[in-house]
């Protein structure tokens, strides 16, 4: 037996034993994800017992090494763990921006005590992280924030405002980007630095979406302190790190374009009938849904081109601008085609008939897919210059 | 016939303008979001317009009315949507009274049309069934029980329907779903006995409602017009309400429009306002474009209305259908070009695009619309 | 009976006298207008016939004063001209840009001088005028032209270049824009001149489009010379003429956009079918034929709404933008659907099956309606600044 | 199966490119019109591509093909959109041959798919019978005389029609137009008696023909497959075919694309190169963004053929339908970007743009394909 399938067996084995019949069950809405945390939010007790039973193998998160408290799988154990968790329907242990962003952020720039100190909390669920990085005057022209950090020998004294920190309000730590140098250009002066949210200085408010309620908050920095030992990189050099953490995000989010479970065509059928030869009855409709379609199918084409590409280790120059760009797009042309062929369900905003508005809340959503984690604007600036060589004005 | 508007129009839509923006703003609209209004609207501020004959706009004088025509309360509707002013403009003022013109006896004009004009009677019409605008497919049943008939079935989106008086149900008296022939209208009043109201909390934060008609009983003389007789005066009175539905949602979008091109002017990004990018500039100079275009086109099919020309249902679906394409367009560039704080609660451009879709989707959506154009051209 | 009806019985009698019968046969292309000149195009003898008998009434011009050799008729009056006309379908006697374009011109900003000298030989078709305007390198930017006219004394010396000079082959004289004057801002510095183009200095080569041959030429100047009594207005004012006549180009072309005489959608039903319910067969292109005809409808509702406005004295800002904007980009998308609905029958290029590819040369030439008479860029850009307000970057 | 090229697709791409660009450039294309050639190609280039066995590079090793595959003949077919080559490569090497491969006996495969990798022989489709692309209303007949078939009726928008040896006339031997039944393809050679083909002229400048057939006599054994049975054979070679039309016009939109972006940077006016003006540089980016995603549906579709996967319909309309699309708004943009000097003959962007609306009609349009394209979804 190869050492792969004997890894198969004993996983197979280990989480037979120990994944709750609880956590085998899927995942109905984000109430389920476990994110961990001084204060976790716990929908059920078994949630911090699979963390805590997948996080001593480190297998919350499996490919980091184990020097770090990960798991030190290789990419095809990792494959195997997730194929093995799939057959029971076992959920993941623990989600969090300290998986997703700062810890590539940081065995890509951090310091071997940085490292040490912040990765063994993330696999185990103790911190939980959010980002700091938008300000009321810095959106898409991100490199002018102004927060600001003045050095005070052995920290930094903080002062200004993030918006957009999502769960800033349920995070106990904050990877943020502040201004440490005003004399050379915007993107110089700009460094990476983690701390504390849980002092005098930070102070946290939801923010309302047009959706409803959610994830994102504006906080306020007065006086915040942040230890010298956890700036990340040089002084100066975050905007390298902002860089890679937002390609990063940009390809999460693009992600939404994604062909949807049940096709938007069928659907439509259910609701507005065919017509005498079996084609959807309304032609402008079944037009704009097979557009729809069509270009679902060429974006699925093209993400697995991309990383077959990847693996040749040839590149799409540009290709999480054009995923971001053409994927949000795409999910903001479902969501209105959700609209005109589920009409007046999808216009309800509460109560059980409409199913709490999730049809009507996820379009308005929707929107923002286009603005967070680079405008599409940006994107194709971005395209436009670092691509086709088109000049500044 | 021009398509200018004459100086008592004129007044009428500054005077209009002043009294929504203060009266029945976005703000107001938000207080009663969140206030959980069940009415869904101020009576206070409906009193108020009724006091300037805004109940009776485009009703004759005969029956009480202004007689100021469709254009004229396509005037008041355009203001409405550049507002976003919640009130019984559209439930009452706009289908009711357009359907009882239509499908009306002599008495009932004089009786229903007068009380809406006094502002004593609000009304509203009960006509979809399901998740689209089909009303020849109208299922739900009225059976002839000696004088009386008896009605059976549900009703979605019926607006206002906390509010209203009574209302106009549509239902089936023989025939099936599919069929001209056989579509009937009754009066039903809201406190009939078997008749159950829901209330419902829609996207728009208007109030609107489903009706569940459960052995409701009304005397045959509740019937407006003949039985089985009502499809041609209901599609009239549809295509009125299409029409005037494009005029709210011309000044929904306008609005939406102007709020965004100053923003345009007014946020820094890279060193420069956002507004002096090119990108930028030729998509809010297209949508400009194109809100002149829906202008002309709503201010055809009012007219049309008022002149009585033949080829109103083409007016009307061209009317929707258009401006159903640049509320969606304008409303979608609205969000994104204000970015971030566009897709907050707190900011007011998001109750644009919300009730852009519910005036969009209502009497048929541009789908319905553009459809019903080609056929209405033959092909 | 009132003066007009006098009139209009007048005028119908001349006509039914004067007008030769072959004059009475719908105009069947390009070939059957009748522009004058000193070596006029004739395709038929009684074109020259009865352009001179309108021209004797000074009816080719009828709107124009009679000092200038117009008809000096009231606005009534020409209406009730053009009704007599059309009923006997009498073709216009005369079709010029010394009519369309010039006159105006010259009415507006021209000495009484000019006036005298220039309009009765357009009246009379004797002179055939053509623009120059555009040059290589000044083709958007108008204002950045560079032909030069060198002050003289008496005259202007002129050396340089202009493009898509309509009809330049066939023209006696020119109205151009040319620089005299370089030292201050583009739109500074630019003069209206009128010369003669039968003199040594003026080469002229015809352009062939895509589309096959086109009336564009490209005129090179090479010490020309213009006397200076034909500098209309200042020197170093053209850019108020110009822009006069842009104006005025800019409403002819957005004519394009009116809705064709055969509906697309019927047309598509002969050549694509329906289906069982009567509607197109093909639903992709029923959404865009209705989508374009509902588009045309609307375009036509607001040329009659502007009419009407400004009848009541009202204006639509910027409104020759828009319509050159929009009626171009409906002309190109009636012209590719065209293609979509015609089918084979519209790729044809030569041949009498094909009608010597009339269909596929009208949709290559309609591609340059959105870039003469000032790009659709261009008008974007003066709906932007002009109307929006929009600043420059 | 990976989405990449491999070396020695990379390596056929690259030689091919540079034979192209040397041998069957635009300024080649062009000197053909002019010239009037009747056969539309230089049978000098069509030989050395031979020669470097193009001819045959779908065509399996055992039929002295070089077995490269349909990836292969779609790398040829990319490089050609590029330059607007003239050639066979379409009417024999794409269609002929992919028919002759589904329908054919292995006699007559032998026979001649080894003439095609030769060069031997040309052949070419006879199809359309109307204005748009409606396989299954053929009419043309053919009807059953003994040993003999006698064929009947015209034809349009055959390729290559003066210089191919062969036409496949695609005939109706039962059954009535519509029927799937009863469609059978015949060899008829161009000097059939009976048979006149007419050159007509074409927008793209390249070649096409009508034929008339009347009376034409053919044997039994020019019946290619089974009498009455083409359909299936038929329609996985025309969804090959217009695998292969997507893979032209994706390399003639890039290459439309990339001669606007250069002429972006160079063309200067109000002081600036205009690529510099943000509206025109969302717009290329746009495009850019386009033209990526359709090169991943080509190759996938590609890789279809090439794997014999189920779903070929799917991807060959989903290919077709998405090139289309975008070959129209690549050249469109591409005379716009250009401006006035766009408009001109003496340019060569305005070749692109005539050769793409005869590469999007071939075999079924945006129209067609979208529609198919919803119709295999089952909607």
């Amino acid at each position: 037996m190869s050492d792969l399938e004997q890894f198969r067996q004993d996983t197979r084995a280990w989480l037979e034993e120990n994944c709750p019949e609880s956590m085998r069950v899927p995942v109905r809405g984000f109430e389920d994800l476990y994110s961990g945390g001084r204060n976790p939010e716990i929908a059920h007790p078994d949630q911090k017992l699979w963390c805590d039973r997948m996080a001593e193998r480190g297998w919350t998160v499996p490919h980091w090494p184990k020097a770090y408290g990960g798991g030190g799988l290789s990419n095809e154990e990792v494959k195997v763990l997730s194929q093995e968790m799939s057959r029971i329907g076992a959920r993941r242990a623990l989600e969090s921006f300290g998986i997703s962003m700062l810890g590539p952020a940081l065995l890509q720039f951090g310091s071997e005590e940085q490292k040490l100190d912040h990765l063994p909390k993330i696999v185990r669920g103790e911190i939980r992280w959010c980002q700091g990085y938008s300000e009321p005057n810095a959106g898409s022209d991100l490199a002018s924030l102004a927060t600001k950090a003045e050095d005070k020998g052995d920290h930094y004294v903080i002062n200004g405002q993030k918006i957009w920190t999502s769960y800033a309000d349920k995070a106990d730590w904050i990877f943020c980007l502040v201004r440490t140098d005003n004399s050379g250009s915007k993107h110089e002066g700009i460094s990476f630095v983690l701390f504390d949210m849980d002092q005098p200085g930070v102070t946290v408010r939801p923010i309302k979406l047009i959706s409803g309620n959610s994830p994102f908050c504006e906080t306020f920095f007065d006086n915040a302190i942040a230890d010298k030992k956890n700036l990340v990189g040089e002084a100066g050099n975050g905007w390298t790190i902002a860089k890679y953490l937002l390609t990063h995000e940009r390809e999460m989010i693009s992600g939404f374009g994604a062909a949807p479970k049940q096709s938007v065509g069928q659907l439509a059928l259910e609701t507005v009938g065919s017509d005498a030869s079996g084609r959807l009855a309304n032609s402008a409709l079944r037009q704009n849904i097979a557009q729809y379609q069509l270009d679902t199918m060429v974006f699925g084409a093209t993400m697995a081109r991309v990383g077959d590409e990847a693996k040749a280790g040839q590149g799409l120059g540009a290709a999480s601008s054009i995923f971001k760009y053409y994927g949000t797009e795409l999910n903001k042309r479902r969501n209105e085609l959700n609209l005109a062929v589920r009409g007046e369900q999808a216009l309800g905003w509460e109560g059980e008939v409409y199913h709490g508005g999730n049809l009507s809340r996820d379009w308005l959503r929707s929107k923002g897919n286009s603005i967070e984690g680079g405008t599409s604007e940006v994107q194709l600036n971005i395209i436009a210059k670092r691509v086709l060589g088109l000049p500044d004005a | 016939m021009a398509l200018v508007l004459n100086e008592e129009q004129l007044m009428l839509k500054e005077s209009a303008a002043g009294f929504l923006a203060e009266k029945a703003s976005v703000a107001q609209l938000r207080a009663l979001r969140d206030s959980g209004s069940e009415r869904g609207f101020s009576d206070d501020v409906w009193r108020e317009m009724v006091e300037m004959g805004w109940s009776g706009i485009a009703i004759p004088e005969a029956f009480g009315g202004l007689g100021y025509g469709y254009t004229g309360l396509g005037l008041l509707l355009e203001q409405a949507g550049r507002n976003l002013s919640a009130s019984p403009l559209q439930s009452t003022v706009l289908v009711a009274a357009s359907l009882i013109g239509e499908l009306g006896s002599v008495q009932q004009k004089e009786q229903l049309l007068s009380a809406i004009s006094s502002g004593d009677k609000l009304l509203s019409l009960a006509l979809q069934e399901s998740a689209h605008h089909a009303p020849l497919r109208t299922a739900l049943s009225a059976k002839a029980q000696g004088d009386d008939y008896v009605l059976d079935g549900e009703k979605i989106l019926v607006l206002d329907a906390a509010a209203a008086d009574t209302f106009i149900v549509i239902a089936r008296t023989a025939g099936e779903p599919g069929d001209e022939q056989g579509l009937s209208a009754f009066l039903v009043d809201a406190g009939t006995d078997g008749l159950r109201i829901e209330a419902r909390s829609m996207v728009d934060s208007r109030s609107a409602g489903a009706l569940c008609l459960e052995n409701v009983r009304v005397p045959a003389g509740n019937l407006l017009g003949e039985a089985g007789a009502a499809w041609q005066g209901l599609t009239r009175a549809l295509d009125i309400a299409n029409i005037g539905l494009a005029a709210e949602l011309l000044g929904l979008s306008t609005e939406a429009f102007e709020r965004t091109n100053a923003y345009l002017k007014e946020r820094r990004q890279f060193g420069r306002v956002i507004g002096s990018f090119q990108g930028l500039q030729h998509r809010a100079a297209q949508m400009f474009a194109e809100l002149e275009l829906a202008r002309s086109i709503v201010l055809q099919a009012l007219h049309a209305v008022d002149n009585g020309e033949p080829e109103l249902a083409l007016q009307a679906s061209a009317a929707k259908a258009k401006l159903c394409e640049v509320a969606q367009r304008v409303t979608n560039e609205a969000i994104q070009m204000h970015g971030g704080i566009g897709m907050t609660d707190e900011h007011e451009i998001g109750f644009f695009i919300k009730r852009a879709r519910m005036a969009q989707h209502l009497f048929g959506d541009y789908n319905y619309h553009l459809d019903r154009f080609a056929q209405l051209n033959g092909f």
